[in-house]
Formats: structure tokens, sequence, C-alpha cells
């Protein structure tokens, strides 16, 4: 069967009526929003594996469908969905992962009062996120954007009635509002520039060849080509979403939110919607390179903030003591993985990490919410310990994960994704800097992952919640063994051929030579970090909750900044926070001083003529009116005398008057 | 200068003067036309219309009487006795005599009543209740009045039945009498909107409230064989089912008898009313059902037209005939079969199930006619839409009518 | 005689039938009654000039006619509501006693 | 013309009659015949609609809520008598309707018509129907809305449940008087 890109609406649109029935929905009726947000979602994935195989009929095409959405003037805005293997990939990924996160959550948020509720948030998000993808407009993009930047809020608010989860719930979405401004400066000016948002529109849209020759003919400010400074300003979004330095301080704390939405949202969906957002306007983000002489490239920048991110995100990862925490940075780091691949150049490898990540930080997250359900909502990990025989599924599964993130060779796909990042940072011409990051974080990730692993599953249970964990249902464990075994599986994407990377990008030659030197160092740096890992933490497993970590008592100072994640929230309350205060104490003093003196002045200006007023009325005007009302008094109450009250004489005086009227008439008429 | 009255008494006629494809068909008409030419022509006009009544008062007439006689076999049957079986050939006979005793019996007027109008109100039932049958189309050929707005014609008509119950209820002088009437007029009224209501569609569709023309509208056969009839429609078959409800009520056939339980209240607004007045309001409570019948074959069961094509040869007053039958012997065996709804169940049945039922069949029919002329696919999707439409706010509304009600409880039993 | 002047005689004996009787009786129902009347003699002069007037627009009178029924419908419905709410007020429905607004 | 005389008859003896009664009862029937006599007149005018329409909605549903109104407002079986108006009213009334058909039969007779069709105009259900969805169809929605109104208002004007806000009524002992108990949704037989 063939999917026609006409039909493309559908797969967004299934879960946003998924969403509005869960928005009906009373209370009491857990199993229609559950059901009917589980049923779009699956829905949805069955029309995204149809759209995938229309798309992969001819990988170079992109199939677009545009249409008018209003008119001002001569002008029209055009909107239309666009179908791509990109898109088809995202939509598979993002449907499928989806799926098992609602059904995972109809397990976890058993017991939550809201139940309905949630399921409405989810299956919004995942109707934005869906829109995201299929959008072949920039404007319909930003509108699914901040809608999806909406549902997150209210997700990581979920729990409002704790303190922390709103904070974070406001931090997320003004911290990604930031981003989104350089987005909407960009959007204008897109259209400001070409008169279109369509990505692909026959050859004119603002990705085809015709108008980015034209974009980067023209320059602004510093001798920057428009494209460089549009991708950049777009690029700002996607910091924000994608948690990049220096914006990713908001996820971290977005974990306050029920852990499913942890790992759909800011683990497998949002925030690859950044990435996917780079990707998708890559020939844009590219156009630079064509100019010899340009002063800065786009995917420079974009290279150094994803490499700063990556080994920065890996660093504080190291130092944290809570379980979702220590997933978020590394979900941080991994973003910032996929935004230098991006910027070297091989947006193919950011998409198949993004792929693969999505799936093993899915699982991850999923696996950490079945440790925390059971036990009971205990998230720091020194305080939990020896679940490994306790939930073996849970343990097995969150280990394939584990082995995946940090890139285990061979049989995992997290390793053929980062080979592909390696190798593409490798081949980078400008610099070197970045795969030295790269194989920085690659250390890092192996050694904090197995300090987690290590700490939450082996050594004795340092809690009385986790002495009496045990394993979690079947709606919980089931999606573990699903994206195992689809973590395991997606290897297959890669090798023995690059079939991902010939269906996504055709028409590059895909030779991208396999040094073998670099795949044995990064599988040695593996082995290194696992090692030094297991070393410290598996040799002595911590004993109680309240020892001090191995890396803490040889070097406090360094550790402690680490925890504090290197103080950027200190940071920025300090800078941009003491800013804002001081701008805003300042127009109160103005408002109080300068406009109020002038209300002040005025107030005082009318009372007086209020008293002048006064004494003119009381002695001049008063009087007058007094014998006024007296005379209209009197009138009235003879006029009153004619009120009775008594239909039967207003209707006689009607008749008696009407008789007058028509005899003056036909006397008047006779006449 | 003519009057136009007599023009519009006149004018139906003409139509039957078109000859009819078989003899049969035009037998009646022939029959009258041979009957009429034996007076002299001034008369004529007056005998054509005197001849007419006459046939419609003794085809009537002699169908009431061996309705009651069928109604009381089948329920017979219905409850396992044999029903009356002793005047004449299988008690064929006992109509007559319920007449004769009916005509022998002493009327008793109550002393205080109003003498006047305890005498007017049977008449008027009847009266009216004979009037209706003028615009009922009975054949190809034969329709006693053919008027332009004769739906209207009909429901104006039937409103006298409301006006001689009241008449016979205050008339009497009797607080229970009043009271049973005026439990009757607000059930007459109650279920005269949803009646009402389910005409409205067919009107709508067929453009015409010409009775004739409705059931001409209703002709045609798909495949010569399903015909074009609005009960083989989702909104025609919803309104006919309204249309039967309503019409029960209408005529305060069981189970809607409440007005005149007989085996509790004492025949209620009819309680001071005996011997020959009682049989005259009887008789008018089987000539509604009889019209209301009638106009429901006419609106959704197509009228005279033949179930088939290759059924055409038989005469379309005999196709009318077994309608009429068919339909009559439904409600007999409804009011075998149902139990009595008590006043409150009845006109909560009315005003939150059947009219707003009614009011979206309107809707439906709205939407059938629009899908309908849009044609190709919208013809064929039409049909679950319009299903869909039917059913549903039937679920809808039918599960919230019991809401609230408990099981009947007394309060001073235990 | 025109007919046309016929019928608009009639209406003028029926609208003074009306008047009387709302001007002369007490009930109030009466009152209502004498100017439904009144209301039909109106429509009674629409009929008459749509049938015999000159050149009449095809349709104008019987659609006022229509019109007039159902405010003449909506009257009397809201009218006898107010005479029953009058009624549980002052146990009678003299018009004469109602002529106060204070409830 | 003859028939047009007996409706003339017909229409304007029983409403005198009608009004003149001192049985609310008969009153209100008896002016069902006046309503009877008016769409005669309409259906010899030939506006054959507008008759019927006439009969349903006067006979059928005035006239009954006349009845209801009737028996609403009497407190026992003989309060269907009305109490006869002062003489001083009625020759006041009388002399006003007098007046009123004396001035209007003069203008009517003195004023010359032109000369109108000799014969209906031809108007069926179908045009009317026409007519009033098409340019009428404002003035339909608008009695559509009045109507809707009007049978809110009515029902809002005569329906007996008062509001129960105990507070506000300074006299517990008023709430009881006059009052139908409340109902409650199950019956209690």
């Amino acid at each position: 069967m063939s999917f026609s890109v006409q039909l493309l609406w559908l797969i967004p649109a299934l879960p946003l009526a998924a969403a509005a029935i869960g928005a009906l929905t009373p209370r009491g009726g857990r199993t229609l929003a559950a059901g009917a947000a589980i049923a779009a979602m699956l829905g949805s994935f069955v029309l995204s594996c149809l759209a995938l195989r229309t798309a992969l009929v001819d990988p170079s095409a992109h199939l677009t469908h545009n249409f008018t959405w209003f008119a001002f003037g001569s002008e029209a805005l055009q909107l239309g969905w666009l179908l791509d293997p990109l898109t088809a990939f995202m939509c598979v990924m993002v449907t499928f992962v989806g799926s098992l996160i609602f059904i995972f959550s109809t397990g976890y948020m058993k017991e939550d009062a809201n139940f309905t509720r949630f399921f409405c948030f989810l299956s919004l998000f995942a109707a934005a996120m869906l829109g995201i993808l299929v959008a072949n407009s920039l404007l319909l993009v930003f509108v699914s954007w901040e809608l999806v930047g909406l549902a997150s809020y209210l997700l990581i608010g979920f729990w409002f009635h704790k303190p922390e989860a709103a904070a974070a719930a406001k931090k997320a979405f003004i911290t990604t509002r930031i981003g989104d401004l350089g987005f909407l400066l960009g959007l204008l000016w897109l259209y400001h520039a070409t008169g279109s948002l369509l990505f692909y529109d026959n050859g004119a849209g603002v990705l085809e060849a015709d108008t980015l020759s034209l974009l980067i003919t023209e320059t602004t400010l510093g001798g920057l080509a428009v494209s460089t400074a549009i991708g950049l300003l777009i690029f700002c979004g996607a910091i924000g979403k994608s948690g990049q330095f220096p914006l990713h301080v908001w996820l971290p704390d977005a974990m306050e939110g029920p852990t499913p939405v942890s790992a759909l949202i800011h683990a497998a969906t949002m925030v690859a919607a950044g990435v996917f957002l780079i990707a998708r306007i890559y020939p844009l983000m590219s156009a630079d390179l064509a100019l010899p002489e340009a002063p800065v490239n786009a995917l420079t920048i974009v290279t150094a903030i994803g490499a700063i991110t990556a080994l920065m995100g890996a660093c504080i990862a190291v130092a944290q003591n809570d379980l979702k925490r220590v997933l978020a940075f590394s979900t941080v780091s991994q973003l910032g993985y996929m935004m230098l691949a991006l910027g070297v150049g091989s947006w193919v490898a950011a998409i198949f990490h993004l792929l693969t990540h999505a799936f093993f930080k899915a699982l991850l997250f999923l696996g950490a919410g079945s440790v925390i359900h059971a036990a009971h909502h205990e998230q720091d990990i020194r305080r939990l310990g020896g679940l490994a025989p306790k939930m073996k599924l849970t343990f097995a599964t969150f280990a394939i994960g584990m082995m995946a993130l940090a890139g285990v060779p061979f049989l995992f796909s997290g390793f053929w994704s980062k080979e592909a990042i390696l190798h593409a940072a490798h081949a980078w011409p400008v610099s070197q800097l970045p795969l030295a990051f790269g194989l920085t974080a690659v250390v890092l990730t192996a050694f904090y992952m197995t300090r987690l692993v290590a700490e939450v599953f082996f050594g004795q249970p340092r809690s009385h919640a986790a002495e009496h964990a045990h394993e979690s249902s079947a709606t919980m464990t089931v999606p573990l063994v699903l994206l195992a075994v689809a973590t395991i599986a997606l290897s297959l994407l890669a090798w023995p051929t690059p079939w991902l990377a010939q269906k996504l990008d055709p028409l590059a030659h895909t030779e991208a030579a396999h040094g073998h030197g670099l795949m044995i160092l990064s599988i040695a740096l593996v082995g290194v970090g696992l090692g030094l890992g297991a070393w410290i933490y598996l040799r002595k497993p911590r004993t109680s909750a309240d020892a001090a970590d191995p890396l803490e008592s040889a070097a406090p100072s360094a550790f402690d900044a680490l925890a504090r994640r290197l103080g950027f929230d200190e940071l920025y309350a300090a800078t941009f926070g003491r800013l804002f205060f001081a701008l805003a104490k300042l127009a109160d003093a103005f408002d109080r001083l300068v406009w109020g003196g002038v209300v002040r002045a005025v107030a005082a200006l009318g009372r007086w003529i209020g008293v002048v007023n006064q004494e003119a009325e009381d002695n001049v005007l008063n009087a007058g009116f007094d014998s006024g009302s007296e005379t209209l008094r009197t009138g009235g109450r003879a006029y009153s005398a004619t009120q009775t009250g008594d239909a039967h004489g207003y209707l006689l005086t009607m008749a008696v008057a009407f008789v007058l009227l028509v005899l003056v008439l036909v006397i008047g008429g006779a006449r | 200068m003519t009057s136009p009255a007599l023009s519009l008494f006149n004018a139906p006629f003409a139509a039957l003067a078109i000859p009819g494809p078989t003899f049969l068909e035009r037998a009646p008409l022939e029959l009258r036309d041979w009957f009429v030419h034996l007076f002299p022509a001034p008369a004529q006009w007056l005998v054509h219309h005197l001849i007419t009544i006459v046939a419609v008062l003794a085809v009537f007439g002699l169908f009431f009487a061996f309705l009651t006689i069928a109604e009381r076999k089948l329920l017979g049957r219905l409850q396992n006795r044999l029903g009356p079986n002793r005047t004449g050939p299988f008690g064929f006979m006992q109509p007559f005599a319920d007449a004769i005793k009916a005509l022998t019996k002493e009327d008793v007027v109550p002393a205080a009543a109003d003498k006047l109008l305890h005498f007017l109100a049977p008449v008027i039932v009847c009266s009216f209740a004979l009037m209706t049958f003028a615009v009922l189309p009975f054949g190809r050929h034969l329709i006693p009045l053919e008027l332009d707005a004769a739906v209207l014609y009909f429901f104006a008509a039937g409103a006298a039945t409301e006006l001689a119950i009241f008449m016979a209820g205050w008339s009497s002088r009797n607080k229970y009498s009043l009271l049973a009437a005026m439990r009757a007029l607000a059930q007459l009224i109650s279920y005269e909107l949803p009646l009402l209501l389910t005409v409205v569609p067919v009107v709508m569709l067929t453009g015409t409230l010409s009775t004739q023309n409705i059931v001409l509208a209703q002709g045609g056969w798909w495949h010569g064989v399903i015909p074009h009839w609005h009960v083989f429609t989702p909104w025609g078959f919803a309104g006919f089912l309204i249309f039967l409800v309503a019409a029960l009520a209408e005529t305060n056939r069981s189970p809607f008898d409440s007005p005149e339980a007989e085996s509790e209240l004492i025949a209620g607004h009819l309680t001071e009313y005996s011997g020959f007045k009682y049989a005259l309001f009887f008789m008018a409570e089987y000539f509604g059902m009889t019209a209301l019948c009638g106009l429901g074959v006419t609106l959704f069961l197509g009228g005279w037209q033949a179930p088939s094509v290759y059924l055409q040869f038989i005469p379309s007053y005999v196709w009318f005939g077994l309608k009429l039958i068919a339909m009559i012997l439904l409600l007999i065996w409804i009011r075998g079969t149902l139990l009595r709804l008590r006043i409150d169940q009845l006109m909560r049945l009315s005003w939150k199930l059947l009219v707003p039922l009614a009011l979206i069949n309107l809707l439906n029919a709205a939407f059938w006619f629009q899908a309908g002329e849009l044609g190709g696919a919208f013809a064929i999707a039409r049909w679950p839409v319009s299903i869909g439409l039917a059913v549903l706010p039937f679920i809808a509304f039918g599960r919230r009518l019991g809401r609230g009600l408990g099981p009947r409880t007394y309060r001073y039993a235990p | 005689m025109n007919p046309l002047q016929i019928c608009l005689l009639i209406s003028c004996g029926l609208f003074a039938i009306g008047l009387t009787a709302a001007l002369a009786r007490s009930n109030s129902i009466l009152v209502l009654l004498g100017i439904e009347l009144m209301l039909n003699a109106a429509n009674l002069n629409f009929i008459a000039f749509w049938r015999f007037g000159p050149s009449p627009a095809p349709a104008s009178g019987v659609i006022f006619v229509l019109f007039s029924l159902a405010i003449a419908a909506a009257e009397a419905a809201v009218g006898l509501a107010l005479v029953i709410a009058v009624y549980r007020h002052q146990k009678n429905i003299r018009l004469k006693e109602a002529s106060r607004l204070k409830g | 013309m003859l028939s047009l005389s007996l409706i003339a008859a017909l229409i304007l003896t029983s409403a005198a009659v009608a009004l003149s009664l001192r049985n609310l009862i008969h009153s209100a029937l008896v002016l069902i015949v006046t309503w009877l006599g008016v769409s005669a007149f309409y259906l010899w005018a030939g506006a054959e609609f507008v008759g019927f329409a006439q009969i349903l909605l006067y006979v059928g549903a005035i006239s009954m809520v006349v009845l209801f109104a009737v028996l609403l407002t009497r407190r026992s079986m003989d309060e269907a008598r009305v109490q006869p108006s002062s003489l001083r009213r009625v020759i006041a009334a009388v002399l006003a309707g007098g007046a009123l058909a004396g001035v209007l039969a003069g203008a009517v007779l003195s004023t010359r018509f032109l000369p109108g069709a000799g014969r209906p105009p031809e108007i069926n259900v179908r045009q009317i129907g026409l007519q009033l969805m098409g340019p009428h169809a404002a003035s339909l929605l608008l009695v559509g809305v009045l109507l809707t109104v009007a049978l809110i208002g009515a029902t809002v004007i005569a329906s007996s449940f008062e509001r129960d806000d105990v507070s506000s009524d300074p006299d517990p002992r008023a709430r009881s008087r006059g009052r139908l108990p409340s109902n409650s949704g199950d019956s209690h037989v």
C-alpha cells in the first residue's frame, strides 16, 4: 500500500485527537484516556511505517504537499507536509518509542490521581513532536516547536504541587524561550529575505539551490553571509531545545517530571528536535561552506558548541548522585555529540546517533523509572544498591542500555553511531580538537555509566526501600525488553552495510573510510573507562549511604565543582538574574518617584479645583437647581395622577385617541 | 360570482378523470360516474360529493366494525382465550350486536352537567375524526379531496380531538373527569410535537404538503424490487418508528392509554358518558387510529404504491388497504404485548426522547437529501452516516431516559 | 359595493367587538381574548387586501398573516402565563386590581 | 356573496356572543367558533394554507392554552363565572367600540379603492415555502427566535417553583403557603 503525502497530517492528527479525548474525559475515564492515547500512537506508528515504505521508494526525493494557509493582500502564507527518509525514520522512531513509553506509563502512573490528564498531555506532546517532523514549512515547525515547549512545560510541572517541579517547569520554559527568540528572529529574517518559509517547493523553497545561492551572496554586518546569520539564529532555538551549552541548565532540572516524561521528552524525542531541525535545514546551515573567505562558518559554531557540550556534560555526569540526573547529563553530552556530528558535516551520523540514542536512552530512563518505581521513588544512587538479584529483567535491560551508551563494541547500536561520529570528526579538515573532546568524553561516558550501574545494582542495599524492591509489572518490563531488543537490532542499520546512510543521503558518496586505527583507539578508550569504573566502584562497593565517593576523597574541590554542575546556575543567578533584578528595581524606582510624583501633582491640582468648584456650586448653582427641581416635582406629581396602573384606562385612552386621529384624517382627507 | 370554495372542492375530481392503467383501477370511479349520471345535470355535483362521503362513511364504518371484532379476537388469542365467538359465524356479528346494545341503552346525563357541551363533545370528536379521511389518498385515483395543504388540513382537523376531550371532561361536572381530561390533553399536546416533527422531514424532502404528491414521490423501485418508500431510508425508518409511538399516544392506545385506563381510572374523561355517546367516542378513537395509520402509510410506507414493479397489476387501493390493515394489526399486537406507562414516564418519553430524536431526525433527513444531491460517492457514504445519525442519538438519549428513576417506591406500604 | 370594502367592514366589526370586550370585561383572560380578536381582524385585512387589492405581490399578504399568527401565538402564551402569575400573586385575575408594579 | 355574508354573520355574532357570556369556558368555546369563521374566510379568499394554519394554531393550540389558563385561575368549579362588569364601564366601552367601528366604517366607505384583480392570486404551498425561505428568511429566523423566547418566557413566568433561598425569606410560613409539594423526581404513589 502506498502512502500519499497528502495524508501525512494524519500522523500528528491521531495523537492530537487522542489528546482531545483525554481532555474531555472525566477523571474516572482512565481506560478511555490511556486506550485512546496508546491506540492513536500505535495507529501513527503504522502510518509512519507506511510512510517510510513510500519514502524509501526513492530516497532522494522530497515528496511535498503544500497549501495556502491564508492570504493577506497579494502575499499568501503557505504550509505543507514533507515526506523524505529523514522525516519517515524520525516518525517511526518517535511513534515506536512513544508507544512503548505510553504503555510503560500505564504501569508507572497507575496510582496517580490525574492519570487522564497525564495521557492528554503525553498525546499533545506526541502530536506536536510529530508536527515538527512532518512539516514542510519553517512556520509550521515553529508552531509545533512552541507546542512541544508547552507540552513539556505541562509535563515537567505535572506534579506542580512539588515546588521543585513547578520551578523546573518554569525554568525549562523560560530557558528554551530564550533560544526560541533567536529561532523566531531567524524565521522572520528568512521570510524577509526569501518571501517563503517552505523547505521544498519545486525550486522555490528555502532549502533549494536557487534560494540558497541568493542567500549566500548577500552579506550582513561583520561580513557574515545572510545564510550564516539566519542559520545561527535558528541554531539558537536548537541550543535551547536540545540542551546545548550554555542553555543546558534546564534539562537536568526537568527530571522533576514523571520518569516516563523524562524518557519521552528529555531523552528520546523533544531534545532531539533541535538536532532534527539542524539536520532538516542542513542545506541552509552548510550553504556558507561554498564561500571561500567567510569569516566564520555556521557549522564551525555548531561544532564548537557540540564539542563543549559533549565534554562538559560527561564531566558533570561523573559527579552526580541522582539517578535521573546522571542520565540527564549523559543526554546533554550525547546531544553534544550529535551537534558535533552536524557541525563536522555528517548530518547522517548525527541522525543515526539520534535514532540509536533515542532507543537506548529511552531504555535507560524507563529502566531507571522501573528502579524508582520499585524503590518507592528513591532516586539517590547512594541510597540504592544491590538491586541486580531482585530485579533481574530490569538489570539485564538496563545493562544493555548502559553498554550501548558507553559504546561497547560490535553488538550494541550505540557503538556504531558513536564510531560514525568520531570518524566524521576525524575527517573534518578544520581542526582535530573536536575529535579530542569526543574521545575524552568516550572515556568519561564509559566511566560514569559503570559507576551508575555499580552503585545502583551491586553492593549492599543501603536503604529500606532498596531492600524491599521487587520486579515491576509486565506493563513496565515488556517495553523495556522491546527497547532492549531494538537497541541491539539497530546495529543492523550500520553494519554490515551502512544501510541507513545510503537511504538518508543517497547522493553523497557513502564510502566513508572506516579507519580501523581510530576504531581500535576508541574501543581501547571504552575499555579504559569501563575498567577504571570497575576498579574504583566494583572492587570495593559502597557500604553505607553516607560514605564519601572515592573520587570525592581523591579530589574534593574538583568533585564538588562538578557536583554543583560547574556552577552554571549560580553563574546565571549572579549575572543575568542580578542584572534583571537590578533592572526591575530601577523600573520600580522610576515608577514610584517620577511617574508617582507626576500623578500626585495632578491629583493635588484636581483637589484644588474641586474645592473651588464646591464653593461655586453651593452658593450659585444649587439654589437654581433646587427651585427647578421643585417645579419638576410638582409637574411630575400632577402627571403621575394619570398613571393609575389600570390597563383598561390606558386602553380606553388609546381607543379614544385613535378615533380622534382617524376622524381628523378622514375630515382632513375629505377636504 | 362562483364561489372559490366550490372550485376548491371541485378541483380534485379533475384528477379522477384521468384514465387508469387497468379496468380494476378505475372500477370505483366508473361505478360512481354511472350512478351520478342517473340524476339530472344540476344535481349531479351534489350527488357526486355525497356519494364520495357516503362511500367513505360506509367503507370505514364497516372497517371499524370489523376492526373491533378483529381486535377483540386477536387480543383474545394473545391472552390465551377465545374472544367473542357467539354472535353469528365465528362471532363476526358481535359489532352489530354491540351497536344495537349501545343504541338502546339509556343515555344518562348528570344533572349538573353542561348539557349542550356534554352532547356536543362526542359529535365533534366523531365528525372531526371522520373529516381527516378526506385527504388520505386511498388509491391512484381515489382521493376524496385533493388539497394543496393536505397534511396541514389533516392536523388541523385532528386538533378538534383535544377540544372534544376538554369539553367532555369539563361538561361532566365531575372533578375526576376534568382531571383525567387535563391529563389526556397534556398527553395529546406532548405527543403532537414529535408527531408533527416526524412529518416535517417527509414534507421537506418531497417538497409538498399534498398527500397525493407525497405518495407519488415515493414511486419507483430499485431494481424493480425495493421500493422508494421513505421507510427504507435510515431517517425514514427512524421517523416511522417515532411516528408509530407518537400515533399510539395520540390515539390513546395501549401502552399510552392511561387517560382512560379501564382497569385504573373508570375510563377517565368518559366516566359520565354512557350509551350511544360513549359508543361515539369509542368509534372516534378507532377512526382516529385508522386515519393516523393511513397517514403513516401515506407518508412512510409508500401509500398506494405497490411494493414491487411486478405486483402493479393489483389495484392501488388494495395495496393501501393491505398496508393499513398490516399497520393496524401491528398496533393491536403492541396493545396485547406492552404494559401501560405511568403518566410521568409517558411525559418523559415524549419530551426527553421522542422530541429530541425527531429534531435530530430532521437534520438527518436534511443531510440525506444534501448528500444525495451531491451524488457519486456521497450517495453511498450517506448510508452509514445517516444510520449512525439515527442510531447513536437513540442510544445516547435512551440511556439517559431511565437515569434517576429508581424502582418504584411506595411511601405508605412496605 | 366593492368586495374589498365588505371584507374591510367585517374586519372593522371584529376589531370593534374585540375592543369593546377588552374595555368592558374585567377578567384579564377575556381582555386578552379581545386583543386576540383585534389581531385576527388585522389578519383579515391582510388577506382581504391580498385577495382583492390592486396588483398584490405574489405571497406577501399570506406571509404577513403567517408571521402575525406566530406572533399571536407567542402573545397568547406569554399573556396567559402572566395571567397565571398574577393569579398566583393576588388570588384573582381582575385586571383592575393588577395596577401595581410592585411584586 | 352569500357565503361571504354567512361567514361574516358567523364571525361577528359568535365574537359578540363569546365576549358577552358570563361563563369563561363558554366564552372560550364560542370564540373557537369565531376563529373557525375567520379561517373559513381565509379559505373563501383562497388562502388555503393560512386557513388551515389558523385552525391548527387557534383551535388546536391557543384555545387549549386559554382553557388551561381558565382552569388554573379559579378555585372552585363555579368560579368560571365572572362577576358582571359595572354598567358605567360597559357603556363607556360600547361607546368607544361603537365610535371606533363607526369611524373605521366611515373611513372604509369613503375611500375609493383601486380596482383589484378579479381572481385570487395563484399561490401554492411550495411558493409560500420558497418565499419564506428566500426573501423572508431573516424574518422567519426572527420569528423562530421570538417563539423560542416566548416559550421559555411563558414557562418561567408560569412555573410555580419559587426560589428556594430560605435565608431571604423573612416569614418561613409564607413559603409553605400556596405552594405545591416539591417534585422530587421519583414518584411516591
